[in-house]
């Protein structure tokens, strides 16, 4: 299936859901699942068709240019990560965004980023992959702008550092034509290859700046809590489980198809080398906001922190440019979205249920309620965590591995203290939301309906696959790695054959079951467990009436007044005082304009006696 | 302090315009005495001077180059003109409705009977002004002032009359498009707009410069009838 | 020939236009502004004049076919005066038509308290 | 093939027989612009090729350059006036019913005077015709800004007359020392004598010419006048200034340094003047509350990069102007006049009387959406194209200079999306206000959404397809960058 095909299935299918919107809403769901299940059996089809016959220029001449498209393994491998959780939330919209307003304008707006994405990984060339990723960024604008309020905030502090993203990379695009002529992917990876090494970093600071807005790198974060808790849930999903790994493909991209691992290992000198510099980015993009998202009340804000923290792995993987953990973070980046798309999408569950309800401090108890959302939390969590079984157990194996590999043991260090956060704020999500007391007023709340669950129980599945079965996606990742000139890694469909990072998951597999034998065993043959009502552990004995217990509030309140002064988003806190005193000049500059004709006369001769005494004095002609 | 930055604004203008004059030879005057006055080129208008006459055969040079060698700029100068009259009548439109007429005094009998007496002697003289605008000094321009200024004596001196607007408008719009007909004629007879297509007759002669006599007279009745209309208008409140 | 008798004219149509732009620069009533603005244009009309103009010249209309081009000043100029005042007559007649709304409207021609458009 | 003469002649005669017309029928008057314009788009798109081949140089009045006034409709040129035929069409429609109030005949005069004015400018070759038509252009437009007579326009109008008027004065200056230099006003008949003459004169001519064009053109400190007239006007007349007046202006100072002087070494200065205008516009339109307003000054906004990008005296960079010019001119057309029917429903200018219009006015809000996000600069609309085309100009000078003065103009990209977004966020995320009157006038007629949908259609299509305009804007440059062959087209061998 050619790339142009996939493109206008993605573009044509927005249209026409917005269309239909307009005619009747049942054709409206039923087109945007439709078309959306319809892009992953397409780009799933067209696994394996690389080469010349889909490089296609769809445009011959826009100013001068071809944009181009092509399919590569590294290109199928995105695109099809990102059509599935795209169809996943929009099946999961099905139910959580009935009876809403707009949702002609939702379901279109979520197929028009998905469309966005779809080129950016599609395209064959610089400039097709700047319009997609534009196209992208202000569909994702919209998209986050439409639950109103204090959404319309985050959407403007969203598009405004985007936009600031934007412009960087378009110099730094624009800047790679004028140096060699073309923007083709394919041609700008052999014609860099002898260029200066400061262009080359400039060109990536350039580039960086763009991704790593969207990546949310610290200290080009802080759009992200607010985005992602703003959004809806599915889209929540989405932005956190795709689009912001946008960042992700780009870096891959630039630094590894185009400048290529030779250079980017020999940029710069000792502690200043790019990767790492790059990789000390990371590190700390892993340890704050995990510890941020530990003190998050709400469940979105806390995901959302995740988000950012766990970005920090991938780059960590990644920026060693070894084959492991660059296998390493591309797995990773998979593996975050499926279960960070999984738990926003159990928080929307939650959330639709219990009217609108995140707050983890008025939450509890919902395991009876909502079994499957709790079981999708629990799976979730546990990939997050890294848990031998589930998908980021793999990945995370084989970043710690290369760190350790390439005696970095600092960073290997601030990985795991990132990993102990992540234990412990994770357990307040799933604690505070589905275990413990179960509020009076939620004693009616009914399990999540099933187009929830299908896409629920779907990540369920694939984070165990992934984990048990990493061979799958590692296979696609090796194809990836082919196309840039790594070493191949021995793999099996177990996990790693041999090397340093050995690894095989049918082992440990086999161990946790048995180990899980055991315990059952001992349990059985222990004392019989018997069902207790709750009052009687928590009361002590005594008796409190219903309706007085104290639910699970201010969880790690003693750990907060520990750590929250170190932990201000004082990044954030700049950028606003920026904002702030920008105003102020902004509203100083308009006093030039005074209103009275006669300034504006003074400023015309002023005007005209600055030139002629600029010549007097300089000569400027 | 404005007072100050502007005089010390003005100069740096004024020192910036001295030290134009202090180089090259400026104007026709320095041309003339540098000896560079030539007759191949436009060259500070010796061409027209000494040519101008054979070409168009008027014996007023200037009305050869208001109407025919630089006749755009006399089109856009009418229009100039022309949107003035139109302009002003727009922006004093809500004014004219707002307004109350109010009852002026009417003008002494030696005013009201002096203003009738010169009414059409000034308009012969503009009429004779721009019918002779190729051979004598004035125009259409001017001629049309004068027309105006007869108007304006009516003002003064007979309250209560003046032109019809109706009157007005029509004579401003054909007068435009016979100047615009006549340029479009040249441009259909010899392919060239402007173009003095008639037969030139013999300088000095009342009928002589081909069509410069005929645009003359559109303009002088364009002039004529923009500048009344905007004497009508601003004087509007007072009737 | 002296400086000054040479460009004796120069200097009399600047200082008409310097005079001009003080006047618009420094008066805040609105009609003295136009009033500058015309001193300005009549400054600035003098100027193209004497552009064209050769010493002891005479007009450039033939009265007779045995007259000589030579002593005649520039004509263009002359053509261009007359544009620029009718140009000159145009824009004025607007301006005191706006002058005459803006005194209905503020009730003053005082520029510095015409200021409802600002910022 | 037609003579473009008559893209200034039959526009004025229809303008000229608009009383006597009004006189037989009410109705008429208010299509003839509309006709008036639809004469001249045809005529100039069907010039465009011939133009593209060599520039078609008029002669008025029978004599050959320099001796008379001639027209030069080259590649620019014509580019331009079908530009301004395009916009004045769509505007023209979009008058028929907009205007109601004030002299309505006498409107639908200005209107087209104002646009022969323009169209005279881009076409003119010679340098007095090019101040004459410069004069229409803006003295019908100072009567246009206040015909209604209402408080804001009139005082809008004084302003501007003011300003404008001390512009012209300087411009005249300016011509009467090229003249008195030269002895010729023709362009080309300069351009070729310019290097022979000693240089602190022409430089104090180039001075008053610039300064003078510079007011109408909106460069920063000359540019008082702006937000006021352009926010006071009828919106179908802010269309026409923002999108087509000031670019006169502009052009006009592109022609002259250029062509005229070839003036290469004050193009630096240009280049910072261009920035700070990009810069002092977004920032001042970024706090205000007046829609029209803010309009106005991001149009200051986009003047300042078009004229950086002029400045950057390479064949792209004034592609990218060009193109710019095009697509702002588009862009901001439709946003005024979408604006204008939002401001009849709501009877405010205020943006937050606009909030929530989006249900209320779905076709137009989406239409202003498409323009804002197209002035941003965002794809798949024109102005990313054009704004792509600018900064590829400046990374190809290669001039560490350009590039840094670049960096700090795409620093105003950011405000002006900023300000843009938040408008958009305003009409379909942010609630009505509860007073918020319900205007029966604000109805939109067809004659409204045809001009409008018809914009946002078009700045979709270049956007999509830019070589549409493309493939004119390489011989638009070269016309504007090759003295000597512009000197030889014209004056001949």
């Amino acid at each position: 299936m050619s790339p142009q095909a996939i493109l206008i299935t993605a573009f044509a299918g927005a249209g026409l859901v917005f269309l239909a919107g307009k005619v009747h809403s049942h054709l409206r769901d039923f087109l945007a699942v439709l078309s959306s299940l319809a892009l992953v059996g397409l780009i799933a089809w067209s696994h394996g068709q690389y080469g010349p016959d889909n490089e296609i220029v769809y445009v011959p001449d826009f100013l001068g240019m071809e944009l181009a498209l092509r399919l590569n393994p590294l290109a199928w491998f995105f695109a099809i990560y990102i059509a599935i959780i795209n169809a996943a939330s929009v099946v999961f919209s099905l139910s959580y965004m009935k009876g809403k307003e707009k949702l002609g304008f939702y379901y279109s707006m979520m197929l028009l980023v998905n469309a966005g994405m779809l080129g950016i990984v599609l395209s064959g060339d610089f400039l097709s992959f700047y319009i997609f990723w534009e196209i992208m960024s202000w569909s994702t604008y919209l998209l986050i702008s439409y639950r109103r309020g204090p959404a319309l905030h985050a959407g403007m502090k969203y598009i405004i550092m985007s936009l600031v993203g934007s412009c960087a990379m378009l110099v730094g695009i624009l800047s790679l034509y004028a140096q060699f002529g073309t923007l083709q992917i394919a041609e700008l990876g052999e014609a860099i290859a002898g260029s200066s090494s400061g262009y080359v970093l400039f060109i990536l600071m350039a580039m960086g700046i763009a991704f790593g807005v969207k990546f949310a790198i610290l200290p080009l974060h802080t759009w992200m809590p607010d985005a992602h808790s703003e959004a809806v849930s599915p889209f929540s999903a989405v932005l956190s489980g795709v689009l912001v790994r946008m960042g992700m493909y780009g870096f891959l991209l630039v630094m590894y198809s185009i400048v290529g691992l030779k250079t980017i290992l020999n940029l710069g000198a000792g502690f200043f080398n790019f990767h790492y510099i790059l990789s000390w980015l990371g590190a700390i993009t892993i340890v704050i906001p995990t510890f941020i998202a530990l003190l998050q009340n709400d469940a979105k804000k806390l995901l959302a922190w995740h988000g950012i923290g766990q970005g920090g792995y991938m780059i960590l993987g990644m920026a060693f440019g070894t084959s492991l953990g660059v296998a390493g973070g591309i797995f990773h980046t998979i593996n975050h979205g499926s279960y960070i798309a999984l738990l926003f999408l159990v928080v929307g569950a939650v959330e639709y249920r219990t009217g609108g309800v995140r707050d983890l401090n008025r939450l509890g108890g919902l395991i009876q309620r909502m079994p499957v959302a709790f079981f999708g939390c629990l799976v979730g969590i546990m990939g997050l965590i890294g848990m031998p079984l589930t998908n980021g157990f793999v990945s995370k194996w084989f970043i710690y591995k290369t760190l350790i590999t390439e005696g970095h043991p600092f960073l290997a260090f601030m990985a795991f203290v990132g990993t102990w956060g992540t234990i412990l704020s994770v357990y307040k999500l799933l604690h505070n939301m589905f275990l413990g007391q179960l509020p009076e007023k939620y004693k009616e709340v009914r399990k999540a309906p099933i187009s929830m669950q299908i896409p629920i129980l779907f990540f369920c599945f694939v984070i165990f696959l992934f984990g048990v079965l990493p061979g799958i996606p590692l296979r696609a990742i090796q194809g990836i790695q082919d196309t840039m000139g790594f070493a191949p890694l021995q793999l099996t469909m177990w996990g790693l054959a041999s090397g340093a990072g050995a690894l095989n998951m049918l082992n440990i597999c086999f161990a946790i079951v048995i180990a899980f034998a055991v315990v059952l065993l001992l349990m059985r043959l222990g004392a019989k467990p018997r069902r207790v009502p709750q009052e009687d552990s928590y009361a002590a004995g005594s008796s409190v009436p219903a309706g007085k217990y104290h639910h699970s509030v201010e969880f790690y309140n003693p750990l907060y007044q520990m750590i929250s002064p170190y932990l201000k988003d004082r990044v954030d806190q700049f950028y606003y005082w920026a904002a702030d005193k920008a105003q102020g000049v902004f509203e100083l500059t308009r006093r030039i304009y005074t209103g009275y004709a006669g300034t504006y006369v003074l400023y015309i001769i002023s005007f005209l006696a600055l030139l002629i005494f600029l010549q007097l004095a300089w000569e400027i002609w | 302090m404005r007072r100050l930055i502007s005089l010390l604004l003005l100069l740096i203008v004024a020192l910036g315009i001295f030290l134009c004059f202090s180089g090259a030879s400026f104007g026709a005057e320095g041309a003339s005495r540098a000896g560079k006055l030539t007759e191949d080129k436009v060259n500070f208008g010796r061409r027209y001077a000494s040519r101008g006459l054979e070409e168009n055969k008027a014996g007023n040079i200037v009305a050869s180059v208001v109407v025919n060698y630089r006749g755009f700029d006399t089109l856009g100068e009418v229009t100039v003109l022309f949107i003035a009259a139109v302009g002003l009548a727009a922006i004093l439109h809500a004014r004219r409705e707002e307004a109350t007429p109010s009852k002026a005094e009417p003008a002494s009998l030696i005013v009201f009977t002096g203003c009738r007496f010169l009414f059409p002697l000034i308009l012969l003289l503009g009429a004779y002004i721009f019918i002779h605008g190729h051979l004598t000094p004035g125009g259409g321009f001017q001629g049309g002032a004068v027309v105006a200024s007869g108007f304006l004596l009516i003002y003064l001196g007979c309250r209560g009359r003046g032109l019809r607007s109706a009157g007005v408008a029509v004579a401003e719009s054909l007068s435009g498009l016979a100047f615009l007909a006549v340029a479009l004629v040249g441009l259909a007879v010899g392919g060239s707009f402007l173009l003095n297509f008639l037969p030139k007759g013999s300088a000095f002669a009342l009928f002589s410069g081909g069509v410069i006599p005929l645009i003359y007279v559109a303009i002088g009745f364009k002039v004529g009838s923009e500048l009344g209309g905007i004497i009508d208008n601003l004087s509007g409140e007072a009737r | 020939m002296s400086f000054l008798s040479s460009y004796i004219h120069y200097i009399g149509c600047f200082s008409l236009i310097l005079i001009g732009l003080y006047v618009v620069l420094v008066k805040p009533n609105l009609i003295k502004v136009i009033i500058g603005i015309n001193l300005m244009g009549t400054g600035v009309n003098l100027f193209l004049v004497t552009v064209g103009y050769i010493h002891a010249g005479t007009a450039p209309i033939f009265s007779e076919a045995a007259q000589q081009p030579e002593g005649m000043v520039d004509p263009v100029p002359q053509a261009l005066v007359l544009t620029a005042i009718v140009i000159g007559v145009a824009v004025l007649a607007l301006a005191l038509s706006l002058a005459i709304r803006v005194y209905d409207h503020y009730g003053t021609l005082d520029l510095r308290k015409i200021k409802a458009l600002r910022w | 093939m037609v003579s473009p003469i008559l893209l200034i002649a039959v526009p004025l005669g229809l303008a000229f027989a608009i009383p006597v017309l009004g006189l037989a029928s009410k109705r008429v008057p208010r299509y003839v612009p509309v006709i008036a314009m639809l004469f001249n788009l045809v005529v100039s798109v069907s010039l465009l090729p011939h133009a593209l081949k060599a520039p078609i140089v008029v002669r008025t009045a029978g004599w050959a350059p320099p001796y008379s006034i001639h027209l030069v409709a080259g590649p620019l040129g014509v580019l331009l006036s079908s530009l301004i035929a395009l916009i004045g069409l769509l505007v023209a429609v979009y008058g028929i019913d907009y205007i109601r109030e004030g002299a309505k005949v006498k409107y639908q005069i200005l209107y087209i005077l104002m646009l022969v004015g323009a169209t005279g400018v881009v076409l003119t070759g010679d340098i007095f015709n090019l101040f004459v038509f410069f004069e229409v252009l803006c003295i019908s437009s100072y009567a246009l800004v206040a015909y209604r007579g209402d408080s804001t326009g009139v005082e809008a109008g004084a302003k501007y007359l003011i300003q404008g008027a001390i512009g012209s004065g300087l411009v005249l200056i300016g011509i009467g020392l090229v003249y008195g230099t030269f002895g010729t006003l023709t362009m080309a008949d300069i351009a070729a004598n310019v290097s022979s003459v000693g240089s602190f004169r022409l430089f104090v001519s180039l001075a008053f010419l610039i300064t003078g064009f510079g007011v109408e053109a909106a460069i920063f400190p000359l540019n008082g006048w702006l937000p006021d007239a352009h926010s006071s006007a009828p919106s179908s007349i802010s269309a026409i200034l923002s999108g087509i007046a000031i670019k006169a202006g502009l052009y006009a100072i592109a022609r002259v340094v250029y062509t005229v002087y070839g003036a290469s070494s004050i193009l630096p200065f240009l280049a910072v003047l261009g920035i700070v205008t990009l810069l002092i516009g977004e920032m001042c339109a970024f706090g205000q509350e007046d829609i029209k307003r803010l309009l106005a000054f991001s149009s200051i906004g986009q003047m300042g990069l078009i004229l950086f990008a002029l400045a950057l005296a390479s064949a792209t960079g004034i592609s990218g102007a060009v193109f710019l010019i095009v697509s702002h001119g588009l862009a901001k057309a439709l946003l005024f006049l979408a604006s204008g029917y939002m401001i009849y429903r709501t009877g405010s200018r205020d943006i937050s009387s606009l909030n929530g219009i989006g249900k209320r006015m779905p076709i137009m809000s989406l239409c202003f959406t498409v323009g804002a996000f197209s002035l941003i600069g965002l794809p798949p609309f024109v102005g990313f194209a054009s704004k792509f085309t600018i900064v590829r100009a400046v990374l190809g000078t290669g001039s560490t200079f350009f590039i840094t003065l670049l960096a700090i103009g795409l620093i105003g990209t950011v405000i002006e999306g900023a300000y843009f977004l938040r408008i958009v966020q305003g009409f379909y995320f942010k609630p009505a206000p509860e007073d918020s009157p319900e205007q029966t006038e604000g109805k939109v007629p067809f004659s409204a959404l045809v001009p409008v949908g018809l914009l946002a259609v078009l700045i979709l299509t270049i956007g999509l397809f830019p070589g549409i305009v493309g493939r004119v804007l390489g011989p638009a440059a070269d016309d504007l960058l090759d003295r000597t062959a512009y000197v030889q087209h014209v004056m001949g061998d």
